[in-house]
């Protein structure tokens, strides 16, 4: 038996494997490092930074649903000197590959954040995290609406050059998720991340109020997984060769590999790591051992294997 | 910023045994040599509702108390209320189950180097972790007073055991079904007097934990308290449990109860700012 | 204690309860009432029913997700007439409530179907399920494109006259369903059936390929709750005098009342009786028994409560 | 159309045994009077995985027999393979546990007015309703044949008792494990005019009871099959359980095999038409 290829890439950046930690679901890294060593999963995508420090919501900033939960952290964070200061050598210093989050309130700021992280050593690739409400147009999530999606990619596109490769992440709460897609592409974006949270909301019974301190929230976690893999199923077969990482209620190799097979190079893992801190691991071996038992040489093989023409077999 | 505790590890861990008391539940748990590292104050994160679960999340409990000597090794003692779907699930797990938990976890209930008085009060099921903390300052040489409160006496969990190491126990219930009728904050400001308190534990509700600070502000009791916010991971890396906390400059940062907690100083912590447990 | 008053009305129907079958979950009603008299709810919201008979799609037409489940049954009915020859009569035997739902693939079919149904004694309402692809327009979603729903309404609507109510039945897969919610009010609908199926996928990890024979499906069930919560309150918040019918994965009481408080005036249950055939009884007295002990004297009362400005309690 | 078989009741039943047979559980169930609506070919629908399941959707099993003399009462048999989440939490519930059972659903299997000779083939689990169809059918004077195929011998269910009603019973395994390497349908051909058979009741894999069809198609042999179709509801309100169906006119239909089904008329089935159950 060949050794499988387990290795995935992203515009130019090599992954020894395809899974990743979850923006926002690994803090710095440094906690989930009392699990596991950080080297040893395919790379730590960090929580979004943006330019200035922020405090969030208010609490609670979570409910429980059924097998999900909503969050509303509201990019709780350090701004992204303090990031670069702190966060990035750490992750270096673990020898993990590192996919930097950015997220702005304005085009501007997602290009201060680019140029800010395009001198920084030892980034892998760059997570652009769209589902941030504009405030330059009434609050609409940039993800939600095609031309400021565009904008976003093209002024960090500009900024950050042809080096890190620049990965769009994109928001399932839209009518044409594939036109989306095309339009960051054609901007720039060397690869996609489906799906962030989806909206919703849980009231409480006891105060008969929205339950969460933002009103509303994110779902994640497996309630979702069926709408991630409808999303990554329709952008592959829209854009067969832009690279996807894909997420949304992964938790076991196999649900990787449902994703993997609709369409994603590579999988994060967001909720699951609250429900297991070693979900991670758990979920690469789990992938390998699958692939090997249906036959793949590599992961490369099986992504997108579902979409291949009606007759052909493995 | 703190870093989760080093302790701590994911293990699987057997039920050994299950009782009920009063209007909670005691649940024994073997946990091996981890028992050497928990403190009190610490807490575990606990998976709930068995392999096709729709429950997603840990649920957060108090080390009640560790034991060592047991004929299985080492075990830990949580103290649990039937309260939702997880809460109840787990309540009604016997001998033999194996739990996934991740112990042991958050910040301890610092310990005076001197022997000063404290006085150790706790709300509901708050009151677990205060037996095995008032041992430890019994072991020091300080004088332990409590006091327990509860909306009714099914929920004041005070172990007969657990009252060698403190010097006086007065219990208060809403209805009075229990000990005196009234708040367990009543008499906190004469006990402060009267015992020249030097150190307040306080674990229990957020509004609990408030008032008591209202009372120890101003004056030259510390007040180390265990908070509670709704938590998702318990491990620091959801960011969901954060507690509003001032620096001495006044700064306000938003801690995660579960690394930077759940015992705190009450003094720091921005009240007027916390949210509502549900 | 005062009796509570658990009616409601929706448009000029009135109904002794607010909870309804959901459309496709009750088949033609003969089946539920094996479980227990269709009187004894609020109403029944027959299958959506097309101008012809259609088969459907091929099986495998579901799939269980985690805490939801995927169909696509792809209206497989027996055509209008054979409806209002057959099952219409069956319903008013058994003094059911009946809301008729239709649905089509163009603007012109709707309207067939309104007059059909115009003159046809015993309809409390119309739901006009607006899920289905635009036949004329590259089968692009009616619901997912503000002009076609509203000329979908604005045809039903004219055609049907004043007399039923017509309730607008849209889909949570849109960019702004507010923005579809006005437009379709404006163009007539009395209320809004909120929500329909979430697209989803499952891929078969035996034949790694999409699973349903449809290749996506509609998600249900409790997983989608917090969808559905969130969108009764967007829809409420912005049209608070139109009555909503609540609905996706309610299965309590508690369910229920929280769709009630963020903005729903009736509730449907569907996936819920695929796991428990009387579910409709025990969500309709759990219902009950929570508005009491909450201390409401009538279900009306706790429509839309959780938008009740702040400092406002019970 | 059909409607839902009109004995079906939604009930609490207890689990009164679960054995181990081969790879297959046995479970008991006590159902009281209900047993003595439920006939061969009846299928039940059961709620699995507990309060806080994520499992949305009910369990269909075949009836593989009830007793009515048995000291819990009622009680029906089900022959269950634990295959993904729902049956594997089934085949783990022990006595005591309390299900929610909607018994008896679909259609039955039709038992021949005459003493005719009659064939029963079974796949895997699919024998389970066969062995209580022989002892109908051998009381009613016809001579039972039995054909039972798997892929291995842990798959072949054929209990000793069962056999009583069975004139001969042979068994086919395709890895050889027991009986006859091959498959079921192997000898059918010969068997019908060996024995001079009229009617096969078959259940088990949609493509072992379409091998069946063509083999019966053409000749005057009536093949009443056990369809398995992806069924979310089990009751006839959910139109995911269908079959393609041609009427005397060769109009197709989608039937549901909950309702109209599960035994079914094999020659009146649009065979290449069928999906395949996962
Ligand atoms: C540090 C800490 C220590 C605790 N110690 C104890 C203890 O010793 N004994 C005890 O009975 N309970 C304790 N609790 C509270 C306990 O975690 C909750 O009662 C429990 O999570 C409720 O879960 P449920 O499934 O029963 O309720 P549900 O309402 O179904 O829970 C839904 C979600 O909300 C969260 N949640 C609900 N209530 C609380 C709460 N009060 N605090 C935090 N999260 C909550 C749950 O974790 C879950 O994710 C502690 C909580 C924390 C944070
Ligand atoms: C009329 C009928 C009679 C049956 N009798 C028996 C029996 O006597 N013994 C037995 O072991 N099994 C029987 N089955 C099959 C049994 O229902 C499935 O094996 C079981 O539903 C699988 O559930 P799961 O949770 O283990 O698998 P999962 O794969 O987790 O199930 C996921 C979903 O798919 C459905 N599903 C999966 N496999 C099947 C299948 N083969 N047929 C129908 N639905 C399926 C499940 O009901 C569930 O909704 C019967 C099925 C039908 C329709
Ligand atoms: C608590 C929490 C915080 C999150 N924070 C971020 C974030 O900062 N940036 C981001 O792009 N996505 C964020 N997400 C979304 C996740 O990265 C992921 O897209 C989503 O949770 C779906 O994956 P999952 O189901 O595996 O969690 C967050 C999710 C959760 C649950
Ligand atoms: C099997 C199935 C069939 C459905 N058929 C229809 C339909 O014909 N017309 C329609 O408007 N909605 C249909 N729906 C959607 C439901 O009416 C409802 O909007 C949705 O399932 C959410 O509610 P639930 O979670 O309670 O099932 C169907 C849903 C299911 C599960
Ligand atoms: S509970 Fe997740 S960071 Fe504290
Ligand atoms: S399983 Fe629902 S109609 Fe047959």
């Amino acid at each position: 038996m060949n050794e499988l290829d387990f290795s995935t890439t992203i515009g130019n950046a090599w992954f020894p494997s395809p899974i990743f930690t979850a923006s926002g679901c690994a803090s710095s890294g440094r906690e989930l490092a009392q699990f596991f060593p950080l080297h040893d999963i395919g790379g730590v995508v960090t929580k979004s930074v943006m330019n200035k420090a922020r405090h969030g919501r208010p609490t609670p900033r979570m409910a429980e649903t059924p097998s999900g939960m909503l969050n509303s952290i509201g990019l709780q964070g350090p701004g992204i000197d303090a990031f670069i200061a702190k966060d990035i050598p750490y992750l270096i210093e673990q020898k993990a590959r590192i996919i930097v989050s950015i997220a702005g309130e304005t085009v501007e700021e997602y290009a201060t954040l680019a140029r800010k992280l395009r001198s920084v050593a030892g980034i892998s690739a760059l997570e652009v995290n769209i589902s941030c409400p504009n405030v330059e147009n009434r609050g609409l999530v940039f993800a939600c609406d095609p031309d400021a999606s565009r904008r976003v990619i093209d002024g960090v596109r500009r900024t950050i050059g042809g080096e890190i490769p620049i990965i769009a992440k994109l928001s399932p709460d839209v009518t044409d998720l594939v036109a989306i897609a095309q339009g960051v592409v054609e901007s720039g974006a060397d690869a996609l991340a489906l799906i962030n949270t989806v909206l919703g909301m849980v009231i409480n019974l006891d105060t008969m109020r929205p339950h969460l301190g933002g009103t509303t929230g994110g779902l994640s976690g497996p309630a979702i997984r069926p709408i991630a893999v409808r999303a990554i199923y329709q952008v592959h077969a829209a854009l067969p060769k832009t690279p996807i990482l894909g997420m949304g209620g992964v938790s076991t190799g196999r649900d990787a590999l449902e994703m993997i097979a609709a369409g994603a190079s590579a999988v994060s893992i967001g909720t699951a790591s609250f429900t297991n801190p070693t979900a991670l691991i758990s979920v690469q071996s789990e992938l390998k051992e699958l692939l090997r038992i249906k036959g793949f040489e590599s992961l490369r093989g099986a992504v997108g294997f579902a979409h291949r023409p009606e007759g052909v077999v493995q | 910023m703190a870093t989760i505790n080093k302790a701590a590890v994911q293990i699987r861990a057997t039920v050994v045994g299950n009782k009920r008391v009063g209007q909670y539940y005691q649940l024994i748990i073997s946990i091996g040599e981890i028992a050497n590292q928990c403190r009190p104050g610490n807490f575990v994160a606990i998976n709930v509702g068995g392999e096709s679960s729709r429950m997603v999340l840990r649920r957060a409990f108090a080390i009640s108390r560790v034991s060592e000597s047991s004929s299985f090794g080492g075990t830990m003692e949580l103290i649990v209320a039937p309260h939702g779907s997880g809460s109840k699930w787990l309540c009604a797990q016997s001998e033999g189950t194996v739990l996934d938990v991740v112990v042991p976890l958050g910040t301890a209930f610092g310990i005076p180097t001197e022997p000063v008085r404290v006085l150790l009060i706790g709300g509901g099921y708050g009151s677990a972790p205060l037996f095995g903390l008032a041992e430890t300052l019994h072991a020091r040489g300080c004088r332990v007073d409590m006091l327990l409160g509860a909306s009714t006496a099914g929920k004041i969990y005070a172990p007969m055991e657990g009252k060698r190491a403190v010097n006086s126990l007065r219990i208060f219930t809403e209805d009075g079904s229990m000990g005196q009728l009234g708040q367990v904050t009543d008499p906190i400001k004469s006990l402060i007097e009267d015992l020249d308190i030097a150190v307040i534990y306080s674990c229990g509700p957020m509004p609990m934990l408030s008032a008591i600070n209202e009372i120890t502000s101003g004056t030259n009791v510390i007040h180390q308290c265990a908070v509670e916010e709704s938590m998702a991971c318990g491990i620091g890396i959801c960011m969901t449990c954060v507690i509003p906390v001032k620096d001495e400059a006044g700064n306000l940062s938003m801690l995660r109860s579960c690394i930077d907690g759940p015992v705190m100083d009450g003094a720091s912590i921005a009240w007027e700012k916390t949210g509502q447990v549900i």
